[in-house]
């Protein structure tokens, strides 16, 4: 039945029982995202300490495709230097877009493969990207603060 | 009970013979989005590229004038459907074309005349509104310096007319509403609130888009200024809208989208402009989405709007009653059939209307989640997203019975495990 | 010579096989107008609507997933096309709506952006122009108070550039031209045009609607921010047109039409927008439409617009010739080919256009009397009107024969008597 | 032949010799009308003494049937009632808009009857009826000037 294989357990297990839910305080950036097509939110935490990713906490209103996959996208970035998280990112990424062909590294996105089915259904790529675009940007905007204060230390 | 043949309805659209998600049936709950379109609507089109197409108005020979008569004879249709004159109907892309073209209309009057607008004028819309039927108001609102203001929803998904009389106040210039809300399936009491429009001579925009496709509406009888409506809501083709206007009104308004076909007369300075509907349809019409909706209203006419009005009722009571005994659901819009259209709303607890419109379409059930383009109502019911079922003509009881077997069994699926 | 098949192509379209006032053979000589439309352009349409009809955009069920699917797909087909990036493509419903989007969006830009247009700047258009590329700009300069001026025609048909300089000054922040024009059959010199706009930093919006029919246009070859053109007149559907711009200019400018599925949040007070080309896509879209024009160019491109320029080029230069031996006749615009596409205006001396498109008619040849949307060209020329012919893929030998041996009986018939 | 139809010999006639064409100088009221569809113009000048059309000219360039079916006005309708010609021009758009079913009543309509053909091609209707509408808007204004005047004199 096709639904498993969108549904997959893994998803379930993460939408009941969300990795990182909560905001914790002291992060380097916040970012908050909305999927415009649905409404959903997201707001993402994360901490950047010497260019790893310290924490990654978040909160927000979504399907299970998004708030599974934004507890997975916390759980695997955690500990994880900024460059190997964008990668990462990138990886899930291209799996999303494949339209089903990728069906995703295992050892590069561990829980993460369980959304190759998602590539199936267009219209929740976007759910399964939330939390990941959000991370991503997060990133970005933490290492355009981290340049900015260390050009501001050079000076 | 049939109040016409369901089944031979059905056999007129070949869309519903579809299978969906391996071999589904297609049972399509989402005609609040868009309708389908039977066989003579797609013939009436194919008949006007293949036997008449040229542009209408444009050329004195004989597929010019064939053309310009089919695409005429689609106006009269639209006027006789809604009770109108013929040179009230106005062709637009789409109903949010149409209250654009109020909207930049009005913002392009110079001062003096009676639709300027400017700071200290107030424009009254709905916490129920379509974004189709606010964002417009709200540009012209930025625009002009003017201020917006609005009705709100109480918990039973009526507008709160408490206040109205405040609200709608001596410097209120527009009021825009909705006639029947997409979401809720509230039909509003229009000649009610248009009172207080009148008391204080404000124009009256009426959003039309829910109700024009499911029961008689009549311009006669609305007192209203303007209504807007989109094609492909009602059995017609994408790409056609109607805005209606008093032909007083609409003949001393300026253009809005400018062009060939609505001149008088052109200098490289300036240009004069012909009476409505001319005025406000400059560039080669969309001739043949024009004709298809005049074979859509002839659909409609020979099954009879009262007819689909009272066998869209019959389903949503079902749906109402059969829903509310699922004890996770909750309805949002009133409850009762007490000037309620076909359109049911729903949230199911602990299931994201993602999830649940996922799981439906899997059994092959086409329902839209979301926020329906009505973000601010969703909020005011403090909801991300709702799931939606809207009822057409070709809907029967069957069609219920799927949709809340569908959702037991999508509860099932995300809460049994 | 054959550049193709032209009786193969002539077979897709049904419309030629009409006879007309009796049983003569349909001509159609009016593509300027509007094109003819194959059979594979309205089985898409069709085909759309019974297999995939369904809300692009706003929908998760099957249905819309594949009608967004097919929307995106026409809109990946016309980026193709005309060599630009899929996100630089807006669906508008027509040329006219594309210009008038750019213009509106122009005047709805605040002080201070770089799209703000305000008294003391200066617009700059020629006297070629349709009216759908002049009083949309004469529109915006009567709302803003900037000065409209424009570059003049020479007796040849060409436009005089010898002060293009001054014109095009350094108060001018648009330069809207057409790419051909649709009386006279000129090609403009674009790049050559845009120079004069790049040194002041103006924006250039060229009209492509009888260019981009008719020959390859490739955005990344031509120095312009906007190209407009319409479906129709390249054997799509009516209803459904194209703005083409630049990515950055686009995600940056202010919306036009707005409503839904152009937002990105919405409070009842104000709303922020998507990026192109959603921000000037709001409503439910032109889906059938849309479809149908990326299978018109499939069909453009499976006969390959290169070889049918030069098969236009050829009938034009045929008829040019012929027409040229009639001693009452007189062509209005450049009389050789060089840059110069499938469009013959003339006039016949004591014969008016009407009369004179009146006869043919009779023979069943179709061609546009009038003034062409083009008022101010017609003075420039001091003609009423003038009768106007054009060509296209569909076209052949034998209707230039026709037309010839038509204006000359018509000739006879008004004068012989 | 249907050609023969439309441009009856009649129209072709007025066409090449055109009544009451070159403007007079005296007029009560003169009007300009334009045929927005193709560019055709006429300027009327219409002298209304007692109340009767003591003199109808005009000028203007346009196709046969519009010269023409000036041409045929202006010499039908002087030295009628304002009244009378109201009515007559009733009968001759009457006759234009019936689409061909009223052929029109020649002891009222006069060489107007040969315009009958015209109303089988409805791009044509606004060229015949041109110079009459004008002529029915400088009768109307004149009516309004003089009992204007009227008034003037009675206070
Ligand atoms: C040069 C030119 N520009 C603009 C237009 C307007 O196109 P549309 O009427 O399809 O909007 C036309 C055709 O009518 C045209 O020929
Ligand atoms: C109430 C209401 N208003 C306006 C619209 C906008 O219609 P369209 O998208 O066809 O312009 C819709 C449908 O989307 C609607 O339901």
């Amino acid at each position: 039945m096709e639904l498993d294989s969108l549904y997959q357990e893994v998803i379930l297990e993460h939408y009941k029982r969300p990795q990182n839910k909560g905001l914790l305080p002291n992060q380097t950036v916040q970012v908050h995202h909305v999927n415009t097509s649905c409404g959903d939110e997201i707001t993402l935490n994360l901490k950047l300490t010497n260019g790893v990713i310290s924490e990654i906490s978040w909160d927000g209103v979504g399907c299970s495709i998004s708030q599974a996959s934004t507890s997975v996208v916390s759980e695997l970035l955690k500990g994880k230097s900024s460059d190997a998280a964008l990668s990462v990112i990138e990886t899930f990424q291209a799996m999303l877009q494949s339209k089903g062909s990728d069906r995703g590294d295992e050892s590069i996105l561990e829980d993460g493969v369980a959304f190759a089915g998602v590539a199936k259904f267009p219209a929740r790529v976007k759910c399964a990207l939330l939390g990941w675009m959000a991370t991503k940007d997060a990133i970005s905007q933490s290492l355009a603060l981290t340049g900015n204060n260390a050009k501001k230390e050079q000076k | 009970m049939n109040y016409f043949d369901v089944s031979a309805v059905q056999a007129d659209f070949p869309i519903l013979g579809r299978q969906i998600r391996g071999n589904n049936r297609l049972v399509y709950l989402d005609s609040g989005a868009t309708s389908q379109k039977p066989n003579s609507v797609l013939d009436a089109e194919r008949d006007f590229y293949t036997q008449h197409n040229a542009a209408a108005h444009r050329g004195a020979h004989q597929l010019a004038e064939e053309a310009t008569e089919l695409f005429e004879s689609a106006r009269e249709r639209v006027a006789a459907f809604i009770g109108s004159k013929v040179d009230e109907v106005v062709f637009t892309k789409s109903a949010t074309e149409s209250i654009n073209l109020v909207a930049y209309s009005f913002g392009n009057a110079e001062q003096g005349s009676r639709f300027h607008i400017e700071a200290g004028d107030r424009i009254v819309v709905s916490e129920m509104e379509h974004h189709a039927n606010l964002i417009p108001w709200q540009e012209l609102a930025r625009r002009t310096g003017a201020e917006l203001v609005w009705l709100s929803v109480s918990d039973d998904g009526r507008l709160d007319l408490t206040n109205a009389e405040s609200i709608i106040n001596s410097k209120t210039k527009v009021v825009a509403l909705t006639h029947q809300s997409n979401v809720l399936g509230t039909i509003n009491p229009v000649n009610e609130i248009s009172k207080f429009a009148r008391r204080v001579g404000a124009f009256f925009v009426l959003d039309a888009c829910q109700s024009v496709p499911h029961y008689a509406v009549n311009v006669k009888e609305l007192d209203v200024d303007f209504i807007a409506f989109s094609g492909h809501k009602m059995l017609g083709p994408t790409g056609v809208g109607v805005l209606w206007g008093r032909q007083e009104l609409l003949d001393e308004m300026p253009p809005f989208l400018t062009g060939g076909s609505m001149i008088e007369t052109v200098t490289m300075q300036s240009a004069t402009y012909l009476p409505a509907p001319k005025r406000f349809e400059a560039g080669v019409p969309n001739m043949a989405q024009a004709v298809g909706l005049g074979a859509a209203i002839d659909y409609l006419n020979r099954i009879g709007l009262e007819k689909i009005h009272q066998h869209e009722v019959q389903l949503t009571k079902a749906c109402l009653e059969r829903l509310s005994q699922i004890p996770q659901l909750k309805i949002v819009g009133p409850s009762d059939m007490e000037l309620r259209g076909g359109v049911v709303s729903f949230t199911l607890d602990g299931v994201h209307p993602h999830d649940l419109g996922q799981a439906l379409d899997q059994y092959g059930i086409a329902v839209r989640t979301g926020h329906h383009c009505a973000w601010p109502l969703m909020k005011r019911f403090k909801v991300v997203a709702t799931t939606r079922a809207s009822f057409y003509l070709y809907n029967d009881l069957a069609d219920v019975d799927a949709l809340v077997s569908g959702v037991e069994r999508a509860r099932d699926y995300f809460l049994g495990r």
